[in-house]
């Protein structure tokens, strides 16, 4: 009974919901705010990638915000999960295939990710896509070997540092007078590897921001035990 | 009859993954479907701000040398939506810690029971246990004993 | 276009209600798994190339694994499972 | 004045190191969160001796508001970033076996609070919004019971659903308008925003981010989470965060949707609100729940508040939210080692005599007994509330004049409880209160009495914050002629 | 410094006194003196009070635009004085023997010394209020500071006073009501503003208006419908508390009935608003409700075999004929009204004085447990007496020349109905304080009481200038009905012409001096017969036979339990405890939503509530 309630709810809602956005003429909403971006962007910032231009740049407090919502997900985690007792019980390690192919594809992954954090204002992808593959990276290996430890001080270290790059990155250029996270650097030639100022470092921070906290996140979901209360 | 057109099509997706989340949510007694479910509903909304920036003709908003000023998709959606994604799997993240710590503590996936438990858990701790099951009577049923036993 | 796009829309909701009515836990992750993955090729047919990145690597796979770990952990990870 | 960027930032510094610097020196780690709220709040009083009353915009990294995201500082986002700072200070966890993580949270929370406030983009607020809540959850779940798990994850759902509806909305508002910047926004609303389209996006947004505002149908969290939480944290959420949820209500309510059926939906919720809450308290079987219910109903009457139209309904709303601020920390506080059962705590009173009378002030303030402050901000909304014509405001005034009478029942059987003599089937309560907590109970409920005692200027003051929050045109003003001066 | 600053400056000082020494034992006494130099300060405002001016206190608040002041006149005067006096004489009993006993019985000396500073004070400045806003803040502080006062006994106090602040939070807030809509109409609350924005109200509003005002401030008098919380509240504070709070608390719902009722919206428009479906006027109402008070809670008086209980009761049901007198609002019914305010508060003072003393040295109130004590306790016997007199309406004390004034009155407008209310009340007054002091000080002594003596001189002394002073009011009513021809002349009614003695009336006047004369010649002529026959002799007082045997101590034949059977089974049916089925009900149907409402924050899986809402608000903008 409860249920049959729900589900009509649930329809009035989906028609609801496609009322109001039937009125919507697709593909011709307003483009204020992205107008003006597409044609202030490559000048302004110099990052061909348009969308990193709005992530790092005009939205860099979103992103800012965003790495510390990761962080807070896993700090909130750390502390729910808690500290793995010594004497727990450890998955068995994994077979011979997989733990060869985790060595060989440790390094691959390592390359693809850095590739992509560094070249996310020039192409599509960036700190997250490669922070994700970082966080991939070293996490494989905790897969083939459960019995190696994870070494959170490590990882705490990087996502501690990394954000605070990215903050003292913008308060870099509040001290020297400017807005919190203005672009300090030159802007280069528009699709260099070395061009849009600091975009590129504020990448690699997220990147390794990124990396490092999904990786803690998932060791530590690959580590615990339930049955401890 | 009009012809379909894409747009009604994308946006029924998107709308069907974020009503399909909410029913799932609604419907699902189990957390880790509930959770699942919070995971589509969100890809949902992302689909319904991607398309809100979405236009014919355009290119995606890299700029791939050559000046030829091209019209671009608007970029503010995708950038919102690339900080939506992961926030998302930060809070999924933390909900199955939460899960597992839940289950650790209550053995049970049920959010009704789970709220059972932890409410006569609380009510236990505050020193107001909560009324028995109003269902059965307290006490012993006063029916006439048994014509075995009746000695 | 249409018929691609409609396809995709069509397949995607069918593995989001699968994702809910499937009994077997693993099974629902993978079709989450595989909404993900629909949607990445949505957002790359509209343009959206960064988008369509992070969605597979997060959606569809990160997310997954996080997943797939922690029904591990809650006893729930075997296929046999009802 | 773009030092005013810092109480954001500087926090997420802080909260950044806050677990690495710990490992090194976990007295270091102890004390930066302090100092760091400490000098946030420093830095707030000199922006606002520096902008003397008048708002400010400033654009982040240098983009100009429209294309950039900027942050709005009027007196009503800079006196609520003073809040948050000291609230988040007050009730830091300065226990001695606090784990760093939480410290870390405690930051993150302030810093997006205060981010919350500032910010000027709806996006940018959905995103502090996010982290506001992560950090919620997990300070929820800090206390690392059964019960703070699972009461932090039933949260958890309910406010990812709600996060769902928050974005759909700002999906309308972006189809509507094709931007996210407020001021923008405020100059477009009226061609945009004041359809049925825009009502709609208000209503999901209202619904999404009334979870945490402890709005009517969507606050069954609060109960749970507020009876397995520390007391610190319950009074962090139930001071703190609710009001900030309410504020970015508010913010957009007077920026975009300024229309009486917007007005009238947030009446009716908080209608909903202020009597379901105060019956449920009156129920309440034990301290915390009592509160936390009791925090609904007062989350109700504010939201009764903030619809009333104009300047009248912002001058209230403030009021009543400061009130509140400041009282229920204070009872959280003092609830912490008064958790339990009510019954248990006979005699509980007269063993400490001081954070008896210290309940009783807090108590009358709350039911609102002249001329303590919560009076005056009562009287406040009562007479915005006769001053409209609508016949659902008068049905408004009515309940909250009722749940009032509610109110001032269960909180003085709690009093009387308090100081009857413990009978010999009551439970032995702690008298130990901790200087930490009476003293911080103590400086809140100073700070009452200081309120009282200058409620004429403070009064006045507050009225010229929701003069200037309450204008739309100023706010336009001021960040777009910010961008003509760069 | 006004008169009026010194005045509250020392009342307020009075309080801080107390709160930081009142656990001594001579705080009592200090701080009867203090309330001695209260009234000090109240004389000397006494001749601008005459003069009919006003004084003013100093300090204005300004608040929000609404500015508080305050201020005495004759009307708030009046009332000081007997609020003062009240507390002057409660300190005075208490600072002794008794309130060493209450001390050493494990009672809060301090706590109700303190509640007793705190009451006084809060009054005067309710008194003093210059405008609405600063009316409903003395308001507010009276019903708190009762409040207090409430439960300083704890046990079953407490459960009284729960249901006081309940009322009288439901009273406030209907209060608050009425003054927020004034305001919405007038745009201040200064009484000027709404004397003028009155006559511009529809009906319809000024109807609202009296019935918020109204219902509000009957809570406080505990006017039917709202009587039930009063008498166990006051009958269950200990004794001076209980003292003061019969001879004055609950007039402060009559001292703001006649501010903004009489004074603010005039006694005239209330008969304008007709109440629908009857022949009725608002006044009428008023009236009835005036009378109904008197009776119902008189007899349920009757009904109390708790001497203290007996008492609060008759306190409600005296209220009614203040009332009564006051809504005939001619200057014969306004000044009975009036005079009775002052006659009762003397009456009830002295009675409840009585009974706590014979609970000193007995430790009951217990009306079937007590008996005989006339001989053990003359002086608390004769001062009951003179009370209960008083109270009946019985000359030649005070209470009668008031309920004379209404009586007269009444007949004078040519309310028969009223008047035959007014007398069955009556009966029922005389019925049961005769059972009162009967069952204390008349009939067999009780074994374990033999050795009672007469309660200590802290305690007997008040009694006594209570005696005095109702004789002397009662006698010479002259001598308050100048203040009471003040009070009229203040609030815009017509001024009773009085003499020494009482009345000059066209249709018959009242003196007292004649009618105590003549009193006093028929009990010397009866006095004289009765001694000169001598046929009298002195026996101990246990010495009794009865049937031919002689009773020893130990038979009981002292009926009290049961008293007026016969009556009782006549009346008995009528009692059917209609409002306290109504309170109960309501209370019962508040915690049946209450339950719903937990069982909805319960929910097992709640965001389906967030669902409906969403779909239902979404419906509801989109249409």
């Amino acid at each position: 009974m409860r249920n049959l309630a729900a589900l009509v709810f649930v329809g009035g809602l989906a028609f609801l919901l496609l009322v109001i956005f039937n009125q919507f003429d697709f593909a011709q909403a307003p483009m204020v705010v992205g107008q003006g971006i597409l044609m202030d962007a490559p000048d302004r910032v110099g990052a061909a990638n348009i969308v990193t231009a709005v992530v790092l740049g005009y939205r860099g407090i979103d992103t800012l915000g965003e790495i510390s919502i990761l962080f807070a997900a896993s700090a909130a985690a750390g502390l729910v999960l808690g500290r793995r007792r010594t004497d727990a019980r450890r998955d068995p390690p994994g077979g011979f295939i997989l733990r060869s192919g985790v060595a060989l594809l440790f390094p691959l992954m390592l390359v693809v990710g850095f590739y992509i954090i560094l070249h996310g204002h020039l192409t599509p992808g960036g700190g997250f896509q490669g922070g994700v593959i970082l966080a991939a990276a070293f996490f494989l290996p905790l897969l083939a070997r459960p019995e190696t430890p994870v070494n959170h001080a490590g990882l705490s270290i990087v996502e501690g540092g990394a954000g605070a790059v990215f903050i003292l990155t913008g308060l870099a250029a509040l001290l020297q007078g400017g807005e919190f996270l203005q672009p300090l650097l030159d802007n280069g030639v528009l699709g260099e590897l070395v061009s849009a100022g600091t975009l590129p470092l504020l990448y690699l921070a997220v990147g390794l921001k990124v990396g490092a906290e999904l990786a803690g996140l998932m060791a530590r979901l690959a580590d615990v035990e339930v049955d401890e209360p | 009859m009009m012809p379909i057109e894409v747009g009604t099509v994308l946006y029924a997706g998107a709308i069907g993954l974020v009503v399909v989340g909410i029913a799932g949510i609604v419907l699902s007694h189990h957390l880790f479907r509930i959770i699942l479910a919070l995971v589509i509903a969100e890809a949902g909304a992302n689909l319904l701000l991607v398309l809100s920036g979405f236009r014919w003709e355009a290119i995606a908003p890299i700029i791939t040398g050559g000046d030829a000023v091209q019209t671009m998709v608007d970029p503010v959606p995708q950038a919102m939506v690339l900080t939506s994604i992961v926030i998302g799997v930060g809070v999924q993240a933390l909900a199955l810690s939460l899960t597992l710590r839940a289950y650790g503590a209550y053995k049970t996936l049920d959010i009704r029971e789970l709220q059972r438990r932890m409410s006569a858990d609380l009510a236990g701790e505050a020193g107001t246990p909560l009324p028995q099951s109003l269902e059965e009577p307290v006490g012993g049923r006063p029916l006439p004993a048994a014509e075995g036993d009746g000695r | 276009m249409i018929w691609v796009v409609a396809l995709i829309v069509i397949m995607m909701l069918v593995a989001a209600v699968t994702v809910l009515l499937v009994r077997n836990h693993i099974a629902a992750v993978a079709a989450a798994s595989l909404v993900s993955l629909l949607l990445s090729v949505l957002f790359a047919l509209l343009r959206a190339p960064d988008v369509a990145m992070t969605e597979a690597a997060v959606g569809a796979g990160l997310s997954s694994v996080i997943l797939a770990l922690a029904l591990r952990r809650l006893g729930l990870g075997r296929v046999k499972d009802a | 004045m773009n030092t005013i960027v810092l109480t954001v930032v500087l926090p997420l510094l802080a909260a950044f190191v806050v677990p690495v610097l710990s490992r090194v020196s976990p007295l270091l780690g102890r004390l930066l969160g302090p100092l760091t709220l400490a000098y946030a709040i420093l830095l707030t009083l000199q922006v606002w001796l520096g902008m003397e009353g008048k708002p400010f915009s400033i654009a982040l990294g240098g983009f100009q508001p429209p294309l950039g995201i900027n942050f709005y500082v009027d007196r009503l986002s800079l006196l609520f970033t003073f809040l948050t700072l000291v609230t988040s200070l007050l009730l830091w966890p300065w226990r001695n076996e606090t784990e760093p993580r939480q410290y870390a949270l405690t930051l993150l929370l302030a810093a997006s609070a205060c981010g919350l406030v500032l910010s000027g983009d709806l996006f940018n607020i959905y995103v502090f919004y996010e982290l506001i809540s992560v950090a919620s959850f997990g300070l929820a779940a800090a206390t690392r019971s059964g019960a703070a798990f699972a009461a932090s994850l039933r949260y958890l759902i309910l406010s990812g659903l709600g996060s769902v509806l928050v974005l759909c909305g700002i999906a309308i508002v972006y189809l509507q308008t094709g931007t996210l910047n407020l001021a923008q926004l405020s100059q477009l609303a009226p061609e945009t925003l004041n359809t049925p389209l825009g009502m709609s996006a208000f209503a999901l947004i209202l619904l999404g981010v009334g979870v945490k505002g402890e709005l009517f149908p969507v606050n069954s969290w609060v109960p749970e989470v507020y009876a397995a939480a520390s007391s610190r944290v319950s009074g962090l959420l139930a001071g703190l965060v609710s009001k900030l949820a309410v504020l970015v209500i508010v913010r957009l309510l007077v920026l975009l949707f300024q229309q009486e059926s917007a007005l009238q939906l947030m009446l009716i919720l908080g209608l909903l609100g202020a009597i379901s809450g105060e019956l449920a308290a009156w129920r309440a079987k034990d301290m915390n729940r009592m509160l936390a219910f009791s925090s609904i109903g007062q989350l109700g009457v504010i939201f009764i508040a903030f619809s009333i139209p104009g300047k009248t309904g912002l001058f209230a709303g403030l009021a009543l939210s400061l009130h509140h601020l400041l009282v229920k920390p204070a009872l959280f506080l003092l609830a912490e080692r008064w958790r339990g059962s009510l019954v248990g705590l006979r005699g509980a009173g007269l063993a400490s005599p001081v954070a008896g009378g210290l309940f009783v002030l807090l108590a009358l303030s709350l039911v609102g007994m002249p001329p303590l402050p919560g009076f005056w901000a009562k009287f406040l909304l009562f007479t915005g509330l006769a001053a409209q014509q609508s016949v659902i405001y008068q049905v408004a005034l009515g309940v909250v004049l009722l749940s009032i009478v509610i109110e001032a029942n269960y909180l003085f059987r709690v009093v009387m409880n308090l100081f009857q003599p413990a009978g010999d089937n009551s439970v032995a309560v702690t008298t130990d209160h901790g200087w930490l907590n009476l003293g911080t109970t103590f400086l809140l409920s100073a700070l009452l009495i200081a309120g009282m005692l200058l409620m004429g200027p403070l009064g006045a003051w507050l009225e010229g914050v929701a003069m200037q929050a309450a204008d739309p045109v100023l706010y336009f003003d001021t960040v777009f002629s910010v961008s003509a001066i760069h | 410094m006004t008169p009026l600053d010194e005045l509250l400056l020392f009342s307020g000082l009075t309080l801080v006194f107390l709160l930081l020494l009142g656990r001594f034992s001579y705080a009592g006494k200090v701080a009867t003196v203090f309330y001695g130099g209260q009234l000090l300060f109240l004389a000397k405002m006494a001749d601008r009070i005459v003069d009919g001016s006003i004084v003013t206190f100093s300090l204005q608040v300004e608040l929000f635009g609404q500015q508080m002041s305050w201020r005495f006149d004759a009307l708030s005067w009046f009332f000081a004085v007997i609020t003062l006096g009240a507390g002057l004489l409660s300190s005075w009993y208490a600072s002794g023997e008794w309130g060493e006993r209450f001390r050493r019985r494990g009672g809060n000396l301090w706590l109700l010394n303190v509640a007793l500073a705190a009451n006084v004070f809060s009054m005067l400045i309710l008194l003093g209020s210059g405008d609405l806003l600063a009316l409903f803040i003395g308001w507010e502080l009276v019903s708190w500071a009762s409040f207090l006062l409430m439960t300083v006994a704890g046990g079953r106090a407490i459960q009284a006073a729960m249901r006081y602040i309940t009322y009288a939070m439901s009273g406030a807030m209907a209060i608050l009501a009425g003054i927020v809509l004034l305001w919405s109409h007038a745009g201040g609350l200064q009484y000027g503003q709404i004397i003028e924005v009155i006559p511009q109200l529809s009906q319809a509003q000024v109807w609202l208006l009296v019935a918020l005002f109204g219902s509000g401030f009957a809570v406080k008098m505990g006017l039917l419908p709202f009587h039930l919380w009063q008498a166990a509240a006051y009958a269950e504070t200990p004794g001076p508390g209980a003292a003061f709070f019969g001879a004055i608390s609950a007039r402060m719902g009559l001292y703001a009935i006649i501010l903004v009722l009489v004074q603010l919206i005039g006694l005239a428009r209330l008969s304008e608003l007709m109440i629908p479906f009857t022949f009725l006027d608002m006044r009428d109402l008023w009236a009835w409700i005036a009378v109904l008070t008197i009776i119902l809670p008189t007899y349920i008086a009757l009904r109390q075999s708790d001497a203290r209980y007996l008492l609060a009761w008759h306190g409600i049901g005296q209220g009614g004929y203040m009332l009564l007198g006051l809504v005939m609002g001619d200057a014969l019914g306004s000044a009975g009204g009036l005079l009775h305010v002052f006659n009762y508060a003397t009456n009830q003072a002295v009675l409840f004085f009585a009974v706590f003393a014979v609970m000193f040295r007995t430790g009951t109130a217990d009306l079937n447990k007590l008996g005989g004590l006339i001989t053990r306790m003359p002086i608390s016997f004769f001062a009951m007496l003179v009370g209960i007199i008083g109270l009946a309406g019985l000359p030649p004390m005070n209470g009668f020349v008031s309920k004379w004034f209404v009586y007269r009155s009444l007949m004078i407008e040519g309310e028969p109905l009223l008047f035959l209310g007014a007398i069955i009340g009556t009966l029922g007054t005389i019925l049961s304080v005769y059972k009162l002091i009967h069952n204390t000080f008349l009939g067999q002594l009780r074994v374990e009481h033999v050795e009672v003596r007469e309660a200590p001189w802290s305690m007997v002394a008040p009694m006594i200038i209570l005696m005095l002073l109702i004789f002397a009011t009662g006698v010479a009513p002259g001598l308050v009905l100048d203040w009471v021809a003040l009070v009229q002349s203040a609030v815009g009614l017509p001024v009773v012409e009085n003499t020494l003695g009482g009345v000059e009336l066209a249709s018959g006047s009242l003196d007292m001096l004649w009618v105590v004369g003549v009193l006093f010649a028929g009990f010397g002529i009866g006095a004289l017969l009765f001694y000169s026959g001598g046929r009298t002799r002195q026996v101990h007082q246990l010495d009794n036979y009865a049937g031919g045997h002689f009773l020893t101590a130990e038979i009981r034949y002292h009926y009290s339990d049961n008293f007026y059977a016969g009556l009782m089974h006549l009346i008995r049916p009528w009692y059917r405890g209609s409002f306290v089925w109504l309170e109960s009900t309501l209370g019962s149907l508040l915690g049946i939503a209450a339950s719903l409402i937990q069982r909805l924050y319960g929910a097992l899986h709640p965001s389906i509530y967030l669902l409906v809402t969403v779909v239902v608000t979404l419906t509801w903008v989109l249409l």
